[in-house]
């Protein structure tokens, strides 16, 4: 570090005091620098003690609840302040990684537009807070006058939360709670229950596969877990072993990573599947007993190529070489989930494709599929209560006896998902909202109770058994919860109280400290048989002493989680008995295909949740509206992505506004052209165009779903169909300046131009 | 003429200075413009210091705007001033008398605001002075290896040299306004300014010898400031600056710029002060052959600098050079080449072309080109990076705009009130080039009339003791 | 010596931006908002730029993160008048905001585009601030600033292990960007040392430097099996 | 001769200026000669701690500012510590009351900060780092001991005095020691 070294320019040119005096030159500029600013600073003696170190980081663990993966995270805090989430690296599914919209949690908790205090619409019209007390009374109050008629809708991913407002319904004599989840979850059990006779969620062994054909799942864009598919995914095509084929309307990030993209037309998935299965079953690669057990779900013989080319609009060829490879494959699997289940006919197109993996053999081997177990945990909260209802309920129950019967959101925002329910929610009565945000629904509240964010709360989650591995996950707070906001748990509670048909318990976390002692009292019965499913899989709790040291534990240790070993094939085949055995499936083929509006050229959208807002909850953090999407490197708002020769034919241009028009409704949004989009459809994503939810958020970008119809249902899964549906497409003008969509990206006119100079690496030595 | 050869000297200065005096309703209009503009250029100034350098168009990755393109197009007018009357006078050019006081004003104005550019275009303007070498109580130093350290040291050598340059030869004739002006305020300033001249003969003797000096010592001066301002860009790696070309196509750059602004002065003043018998057609004509001349040299470097890049294949240079030729800056490139080479050529290669109002008209187009110029210098190269992904535009924003426009009130409001105070022609060489004139010797060896100089002008001074 | 590096497996980046992110978290990078953002301001530090090969349906997408390279050779470096970028003993290529006068020459002069600026003071509305790091200033408006290799990690590591009185291993620090990578798509650590992680990555076959034809000599790595072609015309 | 033919008796330059300029050219060095370092402030504390005392009732320094040695911040006692002391040390004291009231109220106490650098030095100062090389709190921050309320002796955010240090101590006088 000596004077000479010039080199690199390390500052070293420097003088001494002694020659302060010796030069005067700048004596004028030496006055400004004598009358610096002193800026009166502050430090604070906090009220309490700490053990903490004044500005030492505390790592504090906890889950990560944005989505319903279950990624075990460690939030760092320094002075009773969250600061930073890092993925855990012992974590089961996440082993380290967080996602965009994990990180993001940090701005969800310090958004300068949280709810803070319970509020009530007062005769202005406008929210005015009111206390705790004065709000509970209010809602049990509107509850106990009808419970028949209260409608409850709970859209935490959390499964004891889940099995707590179960038991609530119950003990108010409600009817079960709508569980407002993403549709692909609900249609995958569905389609599970068609192919495997069990209503779980596969499990995909991604990473010991070594030829996996995804149909239409978004694995690496949101879905169930990127960050644990993502890992998955680099072990699978590590050293180019495995090879993933996207079979998927859309070119979704995805399908940018994978080595072989189909896309095959909107809504034909399950066709195309049906197809792969005729040609597989031809090619005489396929073993007695997968054969049969295949016809058993489809007996009537599948389309031939010709056919299935046609209807799936792809080139013949490619759809014989995929079949070719999957048959020649040691480990083949077949994925599906995503947009290939939000059609009409998603049910059948997803068994279509689950049915594949039968005749892979696929089904319970090791990089194959599982029946994705899950804790149980859920019904041991719930007790006796009837099981969830999925979300189309929502639209029967409002349209039918909605009327002054009360309306309970607890953390959904229904209005978003599906805008054509606004009229419905008219004709319901009171509507209270549970909610850290006024968002689409909130706002449209006429009460509204602050409920904590994932960081302020205990939490049980029953993670998404992404691997088939089954878990119960437990985390305290990280940090002091802001305002009054409460934890969901316990507001359920503390109604059912005020309604006057208490629960046995004070709050959430007793209700699940109690439940898990009874899981052990049931399971040291009853440990001989682990097929009960409400039973805990026995090795979970071994050493396991009591309900309180449990937690105390666990939420040191994050959680409990089981092993690997604990994967198992859908009960129904693996106890082979044939009453269980599925019954056949309506063909894909044999569904009607999609309307379209009358009388013009049509074009076929396909909704998408982007990496970034997913299906819009992260919309109101600026760091995700900021974050450029990886495909399109749109910032702040929606965009609709087309086709060159599309654009070209309607005289587009990329940041042109176009207006999409749909059998409900039409939006306008800027047109983003680009090489990799199937001619004749659109991508739109949603998440965007929210009536309210924070600054950040509030009339950013459109909201696509206005585009779908809540009347249009996944056949065999009470879900709202998203995908399918046609719209016209009209070129309207040049933005204006402020309108221009922001593209990070903006040297994409150069976009097939890779500069990048080949050299070989010297180590950066300087 | 004759006749006028043998009035007193102090006749001919009345009558001069008589002209500068009077006046002119044109001059005051002109100052009020400037003035408003002057409060422009604060105003918008003041706007982005307090709101931050963002209220401008600049962004990633076109990081340099308009402000460094100015930066560099007055640097090239002060060309107009110090160098070319440095070169007059060492080449004792008879026509450069009434002309070379204007220059070198314009020299000293149009530098001060150059010098000025760089610092609005800081984003932290309020510290500029860590680029200052002083001795401070961080002990650092600035780093001399960065081109705008070098410019800092070569435009504040320059300012200085040409402000002495300017003040020179003004000694006489402060005094001469001294003796005229009454006693007060007034002649207390022109008293100062004339560091008690006399106009002994050893005055003169040391004042010319001073003259000579710096008129030779300043050339080279003026050379290298507009190389360095160069080298602020091709110091770079930059794709479109990185070039061995650019230091000695600044320079003429420079001087052509600097001509056109001397062909605008010198068509007005020779209008204003009615000077035809000094700025004689023959004047204009050969300053308009000299004009032609860099004209050409200028279109030569640039085909010069094109070519070679076109040819070398150099990937990203030739991405830069494609968005000039023919891409988003195809047209500013095109006028470019236009006013500052076809017409040119096209006008001055006529005698007819080369009388004082198309000479001066030609001087206009080529100040807009060399303008464009700057800009086609600095804009394309940043807004085409390598890495493709980047690629990005500029537009420039009010505050931009402004302060711009407000440059020229304030180069205007310095000039005018340069004109107010002294004269804009230097009175004691006139009368030098009357008397030459008179006695018929065109621009004889100075040395030796100034004797005689002194002689005929018996020192007021003296006729006021 | 150390010299701090950095490898980055393209054959694992999925382009998902979680890094992004991540590094928008750990070093109060602030969100400059639409209008800003539109004018070509956005601050990240960390970008993935994505590149197509050929025509539908026969499109290859790539993914690049692309962050300040550190370079061994930095042209931002000697164009600093203040010297508020430099080349400190780490290899690293250091900036100092309080010394920033923004001239932005070295911005100009980034043969990678990976330096930004703060066009106007950070705004950060309570209760956003409290997520702010304390050990990473907030920059001021006028301030040029990039990707620092974490350096207030890297100094706590240095930190820590002379608390611990020993010397800092491979894998004491880590970049906000690499711990969030759920493919593990990124190495950092010590290139002197030839037995850390990050110089085991870049001894691979697949490994260049991004334009390293420039011999900036970066000190960042990217690894790709397939070769990355120069741009078509 | 040369300066007699430049200047004959007659023609003297006017220098009636140079008075004036001298003045100020001598007030700016004196300026500049005092620089930053001079006149710091002692800021108004909210209570009138005494350090002298607490320090002659045997207190270490680290006692109450936890962080000196093995944190980042040396830090301030929490109101609960303080008041945990001083239930029984002169409760009735009005000084102490202050504190008691604030305990009760469970509300922080603000101090003003002594030894500041400024935000814009952007100065990530490490006191463990500085503890562990052995410096003394009173390099920085004076004889706290003997004073009653505390005051600055130094200028914390001259840094050229930093550096000084730094160079003498063999530590390293790269920027992003301190600056980040």
């Amino acid at each position: 570090m000596s004077g000479g070294d010039g080199k690199r320019g390390e500052p070293r040119v420097t003088i001494g005091r002694r020659d302060f005096f010796k030069v005067y030159a700048a004596a004028g500029v030496a006055v400004l620098e004598g009358c610096r600013r002193r800026d009166q600073e502050l430090i604070e003696s906090p009220a309490r003690r700490s053990t903490a170190l004044p500005g030492a980081s505390v790592w504090r663990r906890s889950i990560c609840e944005q989505c319903g993966a279950g990624c075990e995270i460690e939030v760092r805090t320094v002075d009773r302040l969250a600061k930073k989430i890092e993925g855990l690296p012992s974590g089961f599914v996440n082993a380290g990684g967080v996602c965009a919209l994990g990180h993001s949690a940090l701005q969800e908790l310090y958004h300068p537009d949280r709810v803070t205090e319970p509020m009530r619409r007062g005769a202005s019209g406008e929210l005015e807070p009111i206390p705790w007390e004065e709000a509970l009374e209010t809602v049990a109050a509107a509850i106990a006058e009808a419970p028949e008629r209260a409608t409850l809708v709970s859209g935490s991913p959390s499964g004891p939360l889940l099995g707590l407002w179960r038991r609530f319904a119950a003990a108010v004599g409600a009817s079960p709670p709508i569980h407002w989840q993403p549709t692909d979850a609900v249609v995958e059990r569905a389609a599970a229950r068609l192919a495997f006779g069990e209503s779980t969620r596969p499990a995909y062994d991604l990473a010991r596969a070594d030829y996996v054909v995804s149909v239409g799942v978004p694995f690496l864009d949101r879905w169930r877990s990127p960050v644990h598919f993502g890992a998955a995914w680099a072990e699978l095509t590590a050293d180019r072993r495995g090879k993933l084929v996207q079979v998927e309307a859309r070119h979704s990030l995805t399908a940018a990573n994978a080595d072989d993209w189909l896309p095959v037309r909107p809504g034909s998935e399950g066709f195309f599947a049906r197809g792969v299965a005729g040609l597989l079953l031809g090619s005489g690669a396929v073993g007695e007993e997968e054969r049969a057990a295949y016809e058993a779900l489809y007996p009537e013989a599948p389309p031939d190529l010709a056919a299935t080319a046609e209807r799936c609009g792809i080139d013949a060829g490619r759809i014989e070489h995929l079949a070719a490879e999957l048959a020649r494959a040691r480990r083949p699997l077949v994925m599906v989930g995503g947009s290939a289940l939000d059609g009409e006919n998603g049910v059948a197109a997803s068994a279509a494709a689950l049915a594949l993996n039968l005749l892979l053999g696929a089904v319970g081997r090791e990089g194959g599929v599982f029946a994705g177990v899950d804790f149980g945990f859920e019904n041991r909260l719930a007790g006796e209560a009837a099981a969830a209802l999925p979300p189309a309920a929502l639209s029967d129950r409002l349209a039918g006896e909605g009327e002054s019967g009360v309306l309970v959101v607890s953390e959904a925002d229904p209005l978003h998902g599906v805008p054509g329910l606004e009229a419905a929610f008219d004709g319901a009565g009171t509507v209270v909202a549970l909610s850290a945000f006024f968002d689409d629904t909130t706002s449209r509240a006429d009460l509204v109770l602050p409920v904590q964010t994932d960081l302020e709360r205990f939490q049980a989650v029953e993670p998404d058994p992404v691997h088939g591995v089954p878990a119960l996950l437990i985390a305290s707070p990280v940090v002091a919860p802001r305002g009054e906001a409460r934890h969901p748990g316990d507001v359920a509670l503390a109604l059912a109280a005020a309604a006057g048909s208490a629960l046995p318990w004070p709050g959430f976390q007793e209700a699940v400290e109690s439940a898990l002692s009874d899981a052990f009292g049931v399971t040291r019965a009853a440990d001989d048989d682990a097929s009960d499913p409400a039973a805990l899989p026995a090795p979970l709790i071994a050493g396991a002493l009591n309900a309180r040291q449990f937690v105390r534990r666990t939420t040191d240790a994050g959680g409990l989680v089981g092993t690997g070993e604990m994967r198992r094939a859908p009960a129904a085949l693996a106890s082979g008995d044939a009453d269980e055995a599925p019954g056949p499936i309506p063909d894909p083929a044999s569904l009607p295909a999609p309307s379209a509006p009358a009388g013009v050229e049509s074009f076929a959208m396909i909704p998408f949740e982007s990496p970034k807002l997913g299906d819009g909850r992260g919309a109101n953090r600026p760091w995700l509206q900021e974050l450029p999407d990886p495909l399109s490197t749109v910032m702040w708002g929606s965009w609709v992505e087309m086709a060159s020769t599309d654009a070209d034919r309607l005289g587009i241009h990329t940041g042109d506004i176009v207006r999409l028009t749909g059998t409900a409704a039409e939006i306008e949004l800027p047109a983003i052209v680009l090489p990799t989009v199937r001619p004749g459809s659109v991508g739109v994503p949603v998440g965007g165009g929210h009536a309210d939810y924070g600054r950040y958020a509030r009339g950013r970008g459109v909201n696509v779903n206005a585009l779908l119809d809540p009347d249009r249902r996944v056949a065999g899964a009470g879900a709202f169909a998203r995908g399918d549906v046609r719209v016209r497409v009209e070129r309207l003008r040049r933005p204006r300046r402020a309108e221009r969509p922001v593209i990070y990206g903006r040297g994409l006119r150069q976009a097939e131009e890779i500069p990048v100079g080949w050299a070989p690496h010297d180590g950066g030595k300087a | 003429m004759t006749s006028e050869a043998q009035r007193p000297a102090r006749e001919l200065d009345g009558e001069l200075l008589g002209r500068l005096d009077r006046r002119r309703p044109g001059l005051f209009v002109g100052s009020l413009a400037s003035g408003a503009l002057v409060l422009v250029f604060l105003y918008c100034w003041g706007y982005q210091i307090a709101n931050g350098i963002g209220v401008t168009g600049i962004n990633r990755p076109v990081f340099w705007g308009f402000y460094i393109i100015n930066f560099v197009f007055w640097i090239g007018i002060s060309h107009a001033g110090t160098l070319i009357s440095a070169i007059l006078r060492v080449t004792k050019a008879e026509w450069r008398r009434p002309v070379t006081r204007s220059a070198e004003a314009i020299t000293l104005f149009a530098l001060a605001i150059g010098g000025l550019f760089p610092l609005i275009h800081l984003g932290r303007v309020t510290i500029f002075y860590y680029m200052i070498p002083y001795p401070n109580s961080r002990m650092l130093w600035p780093n001399f290896r960065s081109p705008l350290v070098w410019d800092i040291a070569a435009i504040t050598t320059y300012i200085i040299g040409s402000a002495l340059y300017l003040f020179l030869p003004l000694i006489p004739d402060a005094a001469v306004m001294r003796d005229r002006a009454a006693a007060g305020l007034k002649k207390r300033f022109y008293a100062v300014l004339a560091l008690g001249w006399r106009g002994t003969a050893q005055q003169w003797h040391s004042l010319e010898w001073g003259i000579r000096i710096l008129a030779v010592a300043i050339i080279p001066v003026a050379v290298s400031v507009h190389t360095i301002v160069s080298w602020d860009f091709a110091m770079t790696q930059t794709p479109g600056w990185k070039s061995t070309i650019f230091g000695p196509y600044f320079v003429v750059g420079a001087i052509f710029s600097g001509i056109a602004v001397l062909m605008i002065a010198m068509a007005l003043l020779r209008r204003g002060l009615a000077l035809e018998r000094f700025l004689t057609d023959r004047v204009f004509n050969n300053l308009g052959l000299l004009f032609v001349t860099m004209s050409l040299v200028w279109g030569y470097f640039t085909f010069a600098e094109h070519l070679t890049v076109w040819y070398s294949g150099d990937l990203f240079e030739k991405n830069v050079h494609h968005v000039l030729l023919h891409g988003d800056f195809a047209v500013p490139f095109w006028t470019m080449v236009v006013v500052n080479l076809v017409i040119p050529v096209a006008v001055l290669s006529f005698p007819r072309g080369r009388r004082p109002l198309p000479t001066a008209l030609v001087g206009c187009g080529v100040l807009v080109g060399m303008w464009l110029e700057r800009f086609l210098i600095v804009v394309p190269a940043l807004s085409t990076p390598r890495l493709a992904y980047s690629i990005g535009d500029y537009m420039p924003s009010w505050v931009e705009l402004g302060i711009m426009v407000g440059a020229v009130g304030v180069f205007a409001c310095l000039y005018f009130t340069f004109t107010q105070l002294l004269p804009i022609v230097s009175v004691w060489e006139m009368r030098e080039g009357w008397r030459h004139a008179g006695s018929g010797e065109a621009g004889g060896a100075e040395s030796d009339d100034a004797p005689t100089a002194v002689a005929t002008a018996p020192a007021p001074g003296g006729g006021a003791a | 010596m150390t010299r701090w590096g950095m490898a980055i497996d393209l054959d694992r980046c999925t382009g998902c931006e979680a890094c992004v992110v991540a590094c928008a978290a750990e070093n109060n990078i602030q969100t400059v908002g639409e209008e800003q953002a539109r004018e070509g301001r956005a601050m990240h530090w960390l970008r993935i730029e994505r590149y197509y090969e050929g025509e539908f349906p026969n499109v290859r997408t790539r993914f690049m993160p692309v962050l300040c390279q550190q370079c061994g050779a930095a042209p931002c470096e000697p164009v600093c008048p203040v010297y508020a970028t430099y080349h400190n003993p780490e290899g690293l290529n250091a900036m100092v905001y309080s010394r920033c006068i923004g001239t932005r020459f070295c911005a100009n002069n980034c043969p990678y585009t990976v330096r930004v600026f703060n066009w106007f003071d950070a705004e950060f509305p309570a209760p956003l601030d409290s997520q702010l790091n304390p050990d990473v200033s907030v920059r001021p408006g006028g301030v040029m600033e990039k990707c620092t290799f974490c350096v207030q990690r890297i100094q706590a590591g240095k930190d820590e292990a002379a608390q611990e009185d020993r010397e800092v291993m491979d894998g004491d620090v880590k970049t906000a960007c690499q711990q969030s990578c759920p493919t593990k798509a990124i190495a950092f650590g010590d290139l002197e040392d030839p037995d850390s992680e990050v110089s085991r990555w870049a001894e691979s076959p697949r490994a260049f430097s991004l334009l390293g034809d420039l011999d900036t000599r970066p000190g960042v790595v990217y690894l790709s099996g397939t070769e990355w072609r120069e741009p078509a015309e | 001769m040369v300066r007699r033919r430049l200047y004959p008796p007659e023609a003297r330059p006017d220098c009636r200026f140079a008075g004036p300029l001298a003045g100020i050219w001598i007030l700016a060095l004196t300026l500049v000669a005092c620089g930053p370092t001079q006149n710091l402030p002692t800021p108004e504390q909210p209570i009138a701690y005494d350090h002298q005392v607490h320090i002659e009732a045997g207190l270490e320094c680290v006692r109450c500012h936890r962080g000196a040695e093995e944190g980042v911040h040396a830090g301030m006692p929490s109101v609960q510590a303080c008041a945990g002391c001083h239930r029984r040390e002169i409760p009735d004291h009005p000084e102490v009351q202050k504190v008691m009231l604030a305990n009760e109220n469970r509300e922080p106490i603000l101090w003003a900060k002594v030894n500041v650098i400024p935000d814009s030095a952007m100065v990530h100062f490490n006191h463990r780092a500085h503890a562990r090389a052995g410096i003394e709190c009173l390099t920085c921050h004076g004889d706290v001991a003997s004073m009653t309320v505390a005051e600055p002796v130094r200028n914390v955010a001259d840094m050229g005095w930093c550096v000084e240090c730094h160079r003498e101590n063999e530590a390293s006088d790269d920027c992003l020691a301190c600056h980040r």
